[in-house]
């Protein structure tokens, strides 16, 4: 069963790693000078309703306490109260999650449809015109600032070229997410630009790495053909690292998120956040950066037992 | 006997050029690294001596000279309060090189500490140590850099700071898993075994011996930092006025998008792209010819 | 109707919508007309006026671009002060709930009521103010009462400063309960005791607390506005359909209004770009770009605010307060500000240069000729003068410094110290562009005039919490200036009184500015019948310089598509959509 | 790719004057050549020669198979057809079919990810027309030939899953899976244990022998020629030096280079008789290791490496650790220098009691123990100078020695190294150079101890016994106790006093060479040192007939 060990382990260590990401989180924010009692009430607020708003939100008690009381209503699920959108923590990111993941899923799977093919062929020419040209766009590709990237999406694709919506789908629901594709379109090409140059790079130096490896020597004193060689041997040992790689990238691509749903007006966790930064909602910051690592830590849990699954050696050898 | 033996088969020793010398070899033949190399030297150049050839006043503001296109006087126009760009592309690269630089190596220091005394001591020192890691990794820096700056306006040592503090983590990585392998190394078992302490196995043997990985990890940290300049300005961070950066440059600039003021966004954004890309290609050469791991 | 509506986007092909885009980062918040602290923004005001119809409506919205009574969108028919001006008797108009039940007295008595036992929790809220400043409340019949004051005030005052004005009828008959499930029972009068006023109320603020609710909340399909709500976000997407069985006298003509939340200036002109909204804006910096939006087929149009921008000294700073307290120092760091180009070139002309108190966007009776006719015009060296005429020398660092302390008339003068260096920091908003040129600007031509300034950016909120009113041994009191004010610092309500600003002791008198002519000129114009007081309060400020003058940005350049008709924008900086048509 | 006409007896492999060159970054590298050979079909050819010699690059340009920096010049015809020269979609056809090829590294020859009797389902489709399934049953099929047990199921196992010599087996049915006219066989059974080299070994011979197929084999082992070969080409320095009959190269060398060869190879001696007297076993104990247990990792998938594991070592005595891979050989060494804590037992270094000492005291007692490792690459920092690595013991221990410069030139002087490499990277030594070099840095403090786990195994055996001299010869000099560690038992017979044999962990022989590795008793130490073949094509024929018979007998 050393499968089901190593399960158990990584998940104790994702549960200590978001335990020292809610020590971190809060106290990043709560040792921080300032409070938003005053951003919240406005210019116009008297001192006794700002002592009134830091009493009811309980910022007057000693940061252990606060902590406490934070950790005892996060394991009954209450993230708390936004301070500016009048609504609770949980249901404002029980309604954005979905749509961010959507967007990154779609992204990244963009991203690997694009990534991988390209990878293994620049690997496969090597060196040659082919592979500087895709070596010189990922290189851009992952040098580009996103903001500017999608920027230039939006005034090539939406503005010169009328051809897609500068903005996301606005509805509420995931449906009517999927409902206007066409708005889809930029975002997720923007979300997978970064990706593209990242996995390509990997799988194209994974690539090369496997094609100079003992057992590509033996396919092709098999004589095994070289498409072959890299279609059924090569692909699969260097995508398969790609998958934890994959799990690295989570935060990458919730970064990517931020911008992009700041750029493209996509009403998921990224705007959310953005907008709580904005007016110093701390609750919903907290309750952002909260699930969004323990969605990072959950997600490269996830990409790690699924290499292992797909990995036959992994499965003997991690335990 | 054996005298005779080793006569007669001593002389074929392997005699390898010294490690450096390969190196450096492999990287000059490296044509991507070695343009990338130009770049960067260029762009040092440009920042650093340009403003000794091309004199603009940075500090003053001149509102009935702002916003004009590119002319014989300001080949690459002024902006909104009437600075020189081509000037602002100067004094910005000062800031963005400077920092980026700085942050980069503050993060692979930071790291190689970090990465080489967890990898290194093993058992639940390491545990604990690479679980902040962890968890530093699960929140992504933009969100922290974005409330960072919901918060407060850093100077310019504080931004090196903060950007070498949410960048450490990929290094320290890197520099665990290279001092795992170094760790079993037969030399560090020797060591060990006649009595050397842990000190003098990671400050003698250890980190040296990571010298490529950790050289390849600062350029690509460089690379990330100069982007992340580039972040942090779009997030509202950035340096103040009259100084600037290229990420701030081009996020002012992204505001005029529309109105064909292309000189406030085509000039900076490029820069930005090729610094960017060009530690990236040097990381890539330097890592080609260490033969190192390190990022793909 | 749900609170899924099915629409994803604005732009609107069959005349019957319209999409308006709200300000950038600005997400509606609170519904409830009685609003709470951190709910405070004008578009929740806008939302909750198109469905509870204030008694007394205050805008500039109906035609002159003067801010006026505005009885079409009233309850209220008419008002009658007494002679003695103690108390006002107003009439109301014969009006329905959206159920059928009649608009009456008893509706506004059920606000006052409300307000009264929770006056605390009520953000506009101010001691001796609304309803402290009402002693009673008279029923004279279902369309008729009386409000007797607790002395005589200023009319416009009383109209339009958040005290009549604040004033909205509720449905007493469907929101007088504590509980969901509960009946009303009209004849209990729960409210007019002050523990069942408090429970009531903290009822509906519960039910207030859930934003998501809101159009499928029953309480809130009660109303007698021109719409009623169909959708509203967390997200801040708000849509209104017409209402049905408005009976008033300003009944809407567009049946489907969607607001768009934007986070971002760049994402809302994409949308407008894209003809997504009907009723957008554009950022400052775009106004050259106008032609293209003309071609795009929309008309661009300042939207004037009724605000003043300005930064204001911290009098009780340590170090530089006693400066700060000479009027030349002021006078010289004033000649520095070139109003005319920040305006022009920074702000593309989307902001109006002011050089006093009072608003000077919108025409209207407060404002003085001094006012207008700036007497500190921009000039460096002018200011230059100003100092080394008063005993300051510029040292090599190009910064004045105090070298003749005293008060005579060519020294420093009361308080400042051999040494003192005019370096002064400023705590500014940070996020925006134009901001930091404007601070640049600034900077800029202050050295000119040898005073050094040093910016330091923080988000507004920040601002707000760095540069609070302090004393001097407070060390809170280290700030010197401050800048809260990339969208205009201070909204006023109708009646433009500087009571909170200028005030000693005013709340938002951040730099405790005390000036004893100044308080007594405050006085006179809330209790004086006329406007003499208020215009001769325009002119001291405006000599006196109590804070840094700055141009006055536009509340936003909007971008109205051209067949949308009726369209006049409110310097309250409230919108009106019952009046748009195609 | 000129076809040849045909002839009645045509070799298999035909090379004439073949060179080979690389393109190195240092310019262009003379490989090999030129170089003449020939295989006829039935016939075991075997490639004998020193490392870097060119052994495997004849024979990986014998199918074309070189990396893309070399350049071949000559003629290889492979079973008729021309491979110099010829482009890759050439070649392909004759790769696997005509020639079939096994690697030296059955760890790394097979795609990890692919289950094995696919990879030789892949072998045959490659060349033939099957069916997956049809392929897959003829690649049971070919397991069961190669002697995997139970070849249904183990063809759904992935390589991991399968021991070294099985995976060995599978690259060779691979390689016959085709029935190829010709078998290249790199250097095939050196990562492998002498028992299941001896199984390898046989297999080939089977191959050869009942295919009527030529086989190059290649290898550096004498033992291994002396078992397989028909004819062995001798390569030195990129050419061939001599060819001819396993016999007459063997017994009766004319080149020098191969009789030089021939007599650095250690002997095991199969007859009573120590070389060197046996010390006093009376004198101090310098390692008493008493009840050792270590185990690896935790729980269910813990690993024992020792249990119940003892021995001493005396001053002046040199003791042996035998045993295949995996025996515990090299923790049990661990152990002795501290690196390792056993999870029971105890370990005494000098008389005390290593394992409860700390701080000073153990700094101390560790500066009486000197370390030689197995991989000469690894053993030295390559970034120090020679002088520093050899200096490193005296800086750990402060003021043991006067004059640090001084002895480390007395040191050099004793492992026969000139002055001049004092100055070097250790990059820039031959690798029985570096183990001089480590010599001499744990000759440094002259220690009470020395411990080397497998010194001389990467070496060539000339090297080899070079090495083994100064070892010898210091012993003699300073009187040290030696813990040596190796797989070679020739080597172990040659150098030490008493031997433990292990096995999984276990004790299984403990006495003088000649009770353990001359006549012992334990079936297990028999069946090791039966294993081993011994350089003399006559004898080594002798012992395989004997161990067939007690097969028979067994059975
Ligand atoms: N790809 C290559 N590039 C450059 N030089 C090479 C290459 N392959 C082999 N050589 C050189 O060619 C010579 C012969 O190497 P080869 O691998 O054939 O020796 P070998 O006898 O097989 O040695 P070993 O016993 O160590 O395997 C050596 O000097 C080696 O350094
Ligand atoms: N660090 C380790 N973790 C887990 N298991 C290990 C570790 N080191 C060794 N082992 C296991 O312990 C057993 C003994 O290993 P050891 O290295 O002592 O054998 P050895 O006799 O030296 O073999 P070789 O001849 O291959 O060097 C083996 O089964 C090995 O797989
Ligand atoms: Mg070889
Ligand atoms: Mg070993």
């Amino acid at each position: 069963m050393p499968l089901v060990w190593y399960t158990l382990r990584r998940l104790a260590q994702a549960v200590v790693v978001v335990f020292i990401v809610t020590v971190v989180v809060f106290l990043m924010l709560h040792s921080l000078p300032g409070g938003p009692a005053r951003g919240i009430l406005g210019a116009e607020a008297t001192p006794q309703q700002i002592a009134d708003f830091n009493h009811a939100q309980g910022l007057d008690k000693p940061l252990t306490t606060q902590y406490a009381i934070w950790i005892g209503q996060l394991l009954r699920g209450d993230l708390g109260r936004s301070y500016s959108l009048n609504a609770t923590v949980s249901s404002l990111i029980a309604e954005r999650l979905p749509k961010t993941l959507v967007l990154t899923l779609l992204s990244a799977l963009l991203g690997l449809v694009v990534a991988v093919p390209l990878g293994l062929l620049q690997a496969a020419r090597r060196n040659r015109l082919s592979d500087y040209l895709a070596t010189a766009v990922t290189f851009v590709l992952f040098s580009t600032p996103l903001f500017f990237f999608g920027l230039v999406m939006i005034i090539v694709f939406s503005q010169t070229l009328p051809w897609l919506p500068a903005q996301a789908p606005q509805g509420q629901t995931l449906a009517s997410v999927f409902a206007d594709p066409a708005a889809l379109v930029l975002p997720v090409l923007t979300g997978a630009a970064p990706l593209v140059a990242v996995f390509g790079r990997y799988m194209r130096s994974s690539a090369l790495d496997n094609l100079a490896r003992d057992y590509v020597r033996t396919a092709r004193a098999k004589g095994t053909p070289f498409r072959r060689i890299l279609s059924r041997h090569v692909l699969r040992n260097s995508a398969t690292p790609l998958i934890t790689m994959l799990g690295y990238q989570i935060p990458v691509m919730f970064g990517g998120a931020l911008v992009v749903e700041q750029l493209f007006n996509y009403p998921g966790m990224g705007l959310l956040f953005w907008n709580a930064a904005q007016s110093s909602d701390f609750p919903v910051l907290l309750g952002c950066i909260l699930v969004i690592s323990i969605a990072t830590v959950a997600g490269s849990l996830l990409a790690d037992l699924a290499h292992s699954l797909i990995d036959p050696r992994t499965k003997a050898a991690r335990s | 006997m054996s005298t005779v033996v080793e006569s007669q088969f001593e002389p074929r020793a392997l005699v390898a050029p010294s490690p450096g010398r390969v190196m450096l070899r492999r990287f000059l033949r490296n044509r991507v690294a070695i343009a990338g190399a130009v770049v960067i030297i260029l762009a040092v150049v440009f920042s650093f001596a340009g403003p000794l050839l091309w004199h603009t006043d940075q500090t003053h503001t001149d509102l009935t000279a702002a916003n004009l296109a590119p002319s014989a006087r300001h080949p690459l126009g002024t902006d909104a309060v009437g600075f020189d760009e081509l000037g602002r592309l100067m004094v910005g690269g000062r800031t963005s090189l400077l920092i980026g630089l700085s942050a980069g190596i503050l993060a692979t220091v930071i790291g190689t500490v970090w990465g080489s005394v967890a990898g290194y001591a093993g058992g639940w020192v390491e545990a604990v140590m690479m679980r902040i890691v962890d968890a530093g990794i699960a929140i992504p820096a933009l969100f922290i850099l974005l409330v960072i700056a919901a918060i407060a306006q850093p100077n310019t040592a504080g931004l090196v700071l903060i950007l070498g503090l949410v960048s450490w983590l990929v290094p320290s990585r890197l520099m665990r898993a290279e001092t795992l392998s170094l760790k079993h190394s037969d030399y560090i078992q020797t060591l060990r075994a006649i009595g050397g302490s842990h000190a003098r196995a990671i400050v003698h043997h250890i980190v040296p011996n990571s010298v490529s990985t950790i050289v390849v990890a600062v350029t690509f940290q460089i690379a990330d930092s100069i982007l992340l300049v580039a972040y942090v300005s779009y997030l509202g961070l950035g340096v103040k006025s009259p100084d600037t950066d290229w990420g701030g440059m081009l996020s002012q600039g992204l505001s005029q998008a529309y109105n064909g003021r292309w000189w406030l966004i085509v000039p900076a954004g490029l820069v930005i792209i090729l610094v960017v890309c060009a530690f990236n290609a040097i990381g890539d050469g330097l890592r080609d010819s260490f033969e190192v791991g390190g990022r793909r | 109707t749900s609170g899924s509506g099915p629409s994803t986007s604005g732009g609107s092909d069959h005349a019957d919508t319209v999409s308006y885009a709200l300000p950038a980062g600005v997400v509606p918040n609170w519904i409830l007309p009685i609003s709470t602290p951190g709910h405070t923004n004008s578009n929740n005001y806008s939302i909750q006026n198109l469905l509870w119809e204030p008694l007394i409506a205050y805008n500039g919205s109906s035609g002159s671009g003067k801010i006026q009574f505005d009885p079409k969108a009233s309850v209220a028919s008419s008002y009658t002060f007494s002679p003695d001006g103690t108390s006002v008797t107003i009439t109301l108009n014969d009006m329905k709930w959206s159920d059928g039940e009649p608009v009456t007295s008893r509706d506004v008595e059920f606000w006052f009521n409300l307000v009264t036992a929770n006056k605390t929790k009520w953000a506009r809220y101010r001691p001796g103010a609304m309803p402290d400043d009402v002693s009673s409340f008279t029923t004279v019949d279902d369309h008729t009462f009386t409000l007797t004051f607790d002395k005589v005030y200023n009319q416009n005052w009383l109209l339009s400063d958040n005290q009549l004005n604040e004033i909205t009828p509720l449905p007493y008959h469907a929101w007088a309960k504590t509980s969901a499930d509960a009946t009303v029972d009209t004849s209990a009068d729960l409210d007019r005791t002050t523990a069942g006023a408090q429970a009531i109320f903290s009822y509906l603020n519960e039910q207030a607390m859930d934003v998501s609710s809101y159009s499928s909340n029953p309480l809130w399909k009660v109303v007698d506005g021109p719409y009623t709500l169909s959708q509203f976000t967390t997200t801040g997407q708000v849509t209104f359909v017409k209402n049905a069985h408005y009976d008033g006298k300003d009944p809407a003509s567009i049946g489907t209004v969607k607001l768009l939340p934007f986070t971002t200036v760049d994402a809302e002109e994409n949308a407008v770009r894209a003809k997504e909204v009907d009723y957008g804006y554009i950022a400052p910096t775009d106004v050259s770009q106008k032609s293209t939006f003309t071609r795009l087929g929309y008309q661009i149009e300042p939207w004037k605010g009724w605000a003043i921008t300005y930064i204001p000294y911290n009098f009780n700073n340590p170090t530089l307060g006693a400066a700060f307290k000479q009027l030349y120092v002021r006078q010289a760091v004033q000649r520095s500000i070139d109003q005319k180009n920040i305006a022009g070139v920074i702000w593309n002309g989307a902001a109006t240069p002011t050089y006093g108190p009072i608003p000077q966007g919108t025409p209207n009776d407060f404002i003085s000729s001094t006012q207008k006719t700036n007497p500190y015009p921009y000039d460096p060296s002018a200011a230059k003068k100003l100092l080394t005429s008063h005993g300051w020398s510029i040292g090599s660092d190009g910064i004045a410094a105090c070298a003749q302390p005293g008060t005579a008339d060519d020294q420093c003068g009361a308080g400042v110290a051999a040494g003192t260096t005019l370096s002064m920091t400023l705590v500014s908003q940070s996020g925006s562009t134009v901001t930091d040129n404007m601070m640049s600007t600034i900077k800029s031509s202050l050295a000119k005039a040898g005073i050094g300034l040093t910016v330091k950016d923080v988000p507004a909120n920040e601002v707000l919490a760095q540069t609070p009113k302090c004393t001097p041994d407070d060390a809170a009191c280290s700030w010197q200036l401050s800048f809260f004010g990339t969208a205009g610092s201070w909204y006023f309500p109708a009646y433009p009184t500087g009571d909170q600003l200028f005030y000693s002791g005013g709340p938002t008198n951040f730099g405790s500015y005390a000036d004893s002519q100044v308080d007594s000129l405050i006085e006179q114009s809330s209790s004086s019948t006329s406007n003499e007081p208020i215009q001769q309060y325009s002119a001291a400020l405006t000599k006196q310089l109590p804070v840094i003058w700055l141009p006055n940005p536009d509340y936003q350049v909007s971008a109205v598509s051209t067949g949308l008709k009726g369209v006049t924008q409110d310097p309250l900086s409230r919108f009106h959509p019952q009046r748009w048509s195609w | 790719m000129t076809r040849e006409p045909a002839s009645t007896h045509r070799p298999v492999l035909d090379v004439r004057g073949v060179s080979v060159t690389f393109a190195t970054e240092s310019g262009s590298v003379h490989g090999v050549g030129p170089v003449d050979l020939s295989i006829d079909p039935g016939e075991v050819l075997a490639l004998v020669g020193e490392s870097g010699s060119g052994k495997s690059t004849v024979a990986f340009a014998s199918a074309g198979l070189l990396p893309g920096n070399a350049s071949v010049s000559g003629s290889i015809v492979l079973d008729g057809t021309q491979v110099v020269g010829a482009t890759e979609r050439e070649l392909r056809p004759l790769r696997g079919s005509t020639a079939g090829f096994v690697f030296q590294e059955p760890a790394t020859a097979l795609n990890p990810l692919m289950r094995v009797g696919d990879q030789i389902a892949e072998a045959i489709r490659n060349h033939a027309d099957a069916s997956p399934a049809a392929s897959r049953a003829r690649a049971i099929e070919l397991m069961q030939r190669v002697g995997i047990p139970d070849p249904a199921r183990r063809s759904r196992a992935f390589p991991f899953e399968l021991s070294g010599g099985q995976r060995q087996r599978v690259v060779i049915a691979m390689a016959i899976a085709n029935r190829p006219a010709l078998l290249i066989a790199d250097e095939p059974t050196t990562a492998l244990d002498v028992t299941v080299q001896a199984e390898i070994l046989e297999l080939i011979r089977a191959l050869a022998r009942d295919s009527g197929a030529g086989v190059l084999i290649v290898t550096h082992n004498m033992g291994v020629v002396a078992d397989v070969a028909d004819r062995v080409a001798v390569m030195h320095d990129g050419r061939v030096v001599e060819t001819g009959t396993v016999e007459e190269v063997l017994l009766r060398p004319a080149d020098p280079y191969t009789r030089g060869l021939l007599a650095a190879v250690p002997r095991l001696r199969t007859e009573p008789g120590a070389r060197r007297p046996a010390r006093s076993a009376a004198s101090t104990p310098v390692i008493e290791l008493a009840g050792i247990d270590v185990r690896y990792g935790r729980g269910a998938a813990a690993v024992r490496a020792l249990s119940g594991f003892s021995v001493t070592v005396s001053a002046g005595e040199t003791v042996g650790l035998v045993g295949e891979s995996g025996s515990g050989k090299s923790t049990a060494a661990r152990v002795a220098l501290g690196l390792l804590r056993p999870t029971a037992g105890t370990v005494r270094l000098f008389g005390t009691d290593a394992t409860r000492l700390r701080g000073r005291a153990r700094t101390a007692l560790r500066s009486d123990i000197g370390v030689v490792l197995q991989d000469p690459v690894s053993s030295l920092d390559s970034r120090l100078t020679v002088e520093q690595c050899i200096a490193e013991p005296m800086r750990v221990h402060r003021g043991r020695v006067a004059d640090p410069r001084r002895r480390v030139r007395e040191l050099l002087d004793a492992v026969r190294l000139p002055q001049t490499v004092l100055s070097r990277s250790p990059l820039e030594l031959s690798g029985g150079q570096r183990q001089r070099v480590s010599l001499a840095r744990a000759l440094s403090l002259g220690p009470r101890l020395l411990v080397a786990d497998e010194p001389t195994s990467a070496l060539d055996v000339s090297v080899q016994q070079s090495v083994l001299d100064i070892i010898a010869e210091t012993q003699s000099r300073l009187g040290y106790a030696l813990l040596f560690v190796s797989h070679d038992l020739a080597v172990v017979q040659q150098i030490c006093d008493r031997v433990v044999v292990m096995r999984h962990g276990r004790v299984e022989e403990f006495g003088t060479v000649d009770e353990t590795l001359v006549s012992p008793r334990s079936a297990y130490a028999q069946a090791l040192l039966r294993a081993v073949p011994v350089p003399d094509p006559i004898a080594q024929r002798e012992r395989r007939r004997a161990a067939a018979e007690q097969a028979d007998a067994a059975r």
